[in-house]
């Protein structure tokens, strides 16, 4: 099981805060995209852009990073504070 | 870790007190602050601006650049804090302070933690205008600004 | 100079005040402070300090820096302020404070005008300590810290 | 004639603060150290540091800067302020 967290304009878009990932059998975060790029049209074009950052257990990862079951995986367009 | 204050909060802050936190260390004769403030945009209709974060990761992402300044740099105290939530225009959105022996050092690491803050910690700033709410841009200044670090060796 | 405040003067500050009068202009989004204030020495036995100046060029002297700074980057409201006369302990000695548009011009600016303080305002330091009173020797890192931004493109 | 101050550990080896050179017929600041130090071994020797700065009419000047009548020059040890 993986957790999926979405923020700021992709959490808008997708129309969801937070989805939980049971049948993931890929590896990377690339791979984790992929999957969730599945779900519907708007999901493969909302996930599409390099852009897109991701934290594993709350650390900026590479796409190349691997997941491990049970992690908090958290998309994220480019950051905007300060 | 030891005298660094890191605060993500919806509520104000007073530099002025967090100036006299951080030079009341006696050690330290150096003290840079930086205060980031909402102003208006170029349009001229902004009405305020949500600030929103991750909240699992805010304060790990700002610890982890500020023991990177700190192993950069000698430094004593060191305070960063974030708003979050609404704030209109003229309100403050962060502070960033920090206490060193060497003028030079202190001036670096708060340059050094803003613009890896701009980069690396998960906020993100709604604007809101008379016209509607916009999602701000990343701005690749902010990722020019943080690159920079790499390249300087660790000589200061 | 409009926007420019330069202070020399034997009484104190208050950060808090100065951090407020910079903030005020609502253009300016970015607001950055150096404080520099009176600490230990290595040897451990400073009682105070005085420092002296020579009043009809002081404040020629830091206007002209703050010009140099104004014509570097674009910046907000300016303020120096330096204490002269007799200084204890942990009293403050420097303030520099600088608003701009843009934190980058803000960090920089702050900074040139410290290290031009550092090395072209005729301000001068005497030590009282238990063993006597010394005069100041200059830094050549101060040297250093000027002289490095003679080599920088006004690209900034 | 020309006014000519001094500062800091300057001011405390030569004892004095100000004095007017009426006799000056030189033309640079280099002129005026060495006019200066004829006073005596002591001034000889206080003004003979490459560090001893030069300001004319309240602008730092090298030692080259030609002295007109009626200025005023101040001599003084490397700058320790900040």
């Amino acid at each position: 099981m993986i957790k999926v967290l979405f923020f700021a304009v992709l959490r808008e878009r997708l129309g969801t805060s937070e989805v939980v990932v049971q049948d993931f059998h890929g590896s990377t975060v690339a791979d984790l995209i992929q999957h969730l790029q599945q779900r519907s049209p708007k999901w493969q074009q909302e996930l599409a852009s390099q852009d897109v950052l991701a934290a594993v257990n709350q650390q900026l990862v590479s796409h190349a990073h691997v997941v491990e079951a049970g992690s908090e995986v958290a998309f994220f367009p480019p950051v905007t504070g300060g | 870790m030891q005298d660094v204050k890191i605060h993500v909060q919806e509520a104000n802050f007073d530099v002025g007190d967090e100036y006299r936190y951080l030079a009341d260390d006696a050690k330290f004769g150096a003290v840079v602050t930086f205060t980031g403030l909402v102003r208006e945009l170029q349009s001229g209709n902004l009405t305020a601006m949500t600030l929103e974060h991750y909240p699992a990761m805010t304060e790990k992402a700002l610890t982890a650049i500020v023991s990177e300044a700190q192993e950069r740099w000698p430094l004593g105290r060191v305070t960063v804090i974030h708003r979050v939530g609404r704030l209109t225009l003229n309100e403050q959105i962060v502070f960033v302070g920090v206490a060193s022996a060497h003028r030079n050092a202190a001036f670096a690491a708060a340059e050094f933690i803003m613009d890896f803050l701009k980069t690396r910690a998960p906020f993100w700033k709604k604007e809101h205008t008379n016209d509607g709410e916009y999602w701000v841009a990343a701005k690749t200044t902010d990722d020019q600004a943080a690159a920079r670090w790499q390249l300087q060796a660790k000589k200061d």
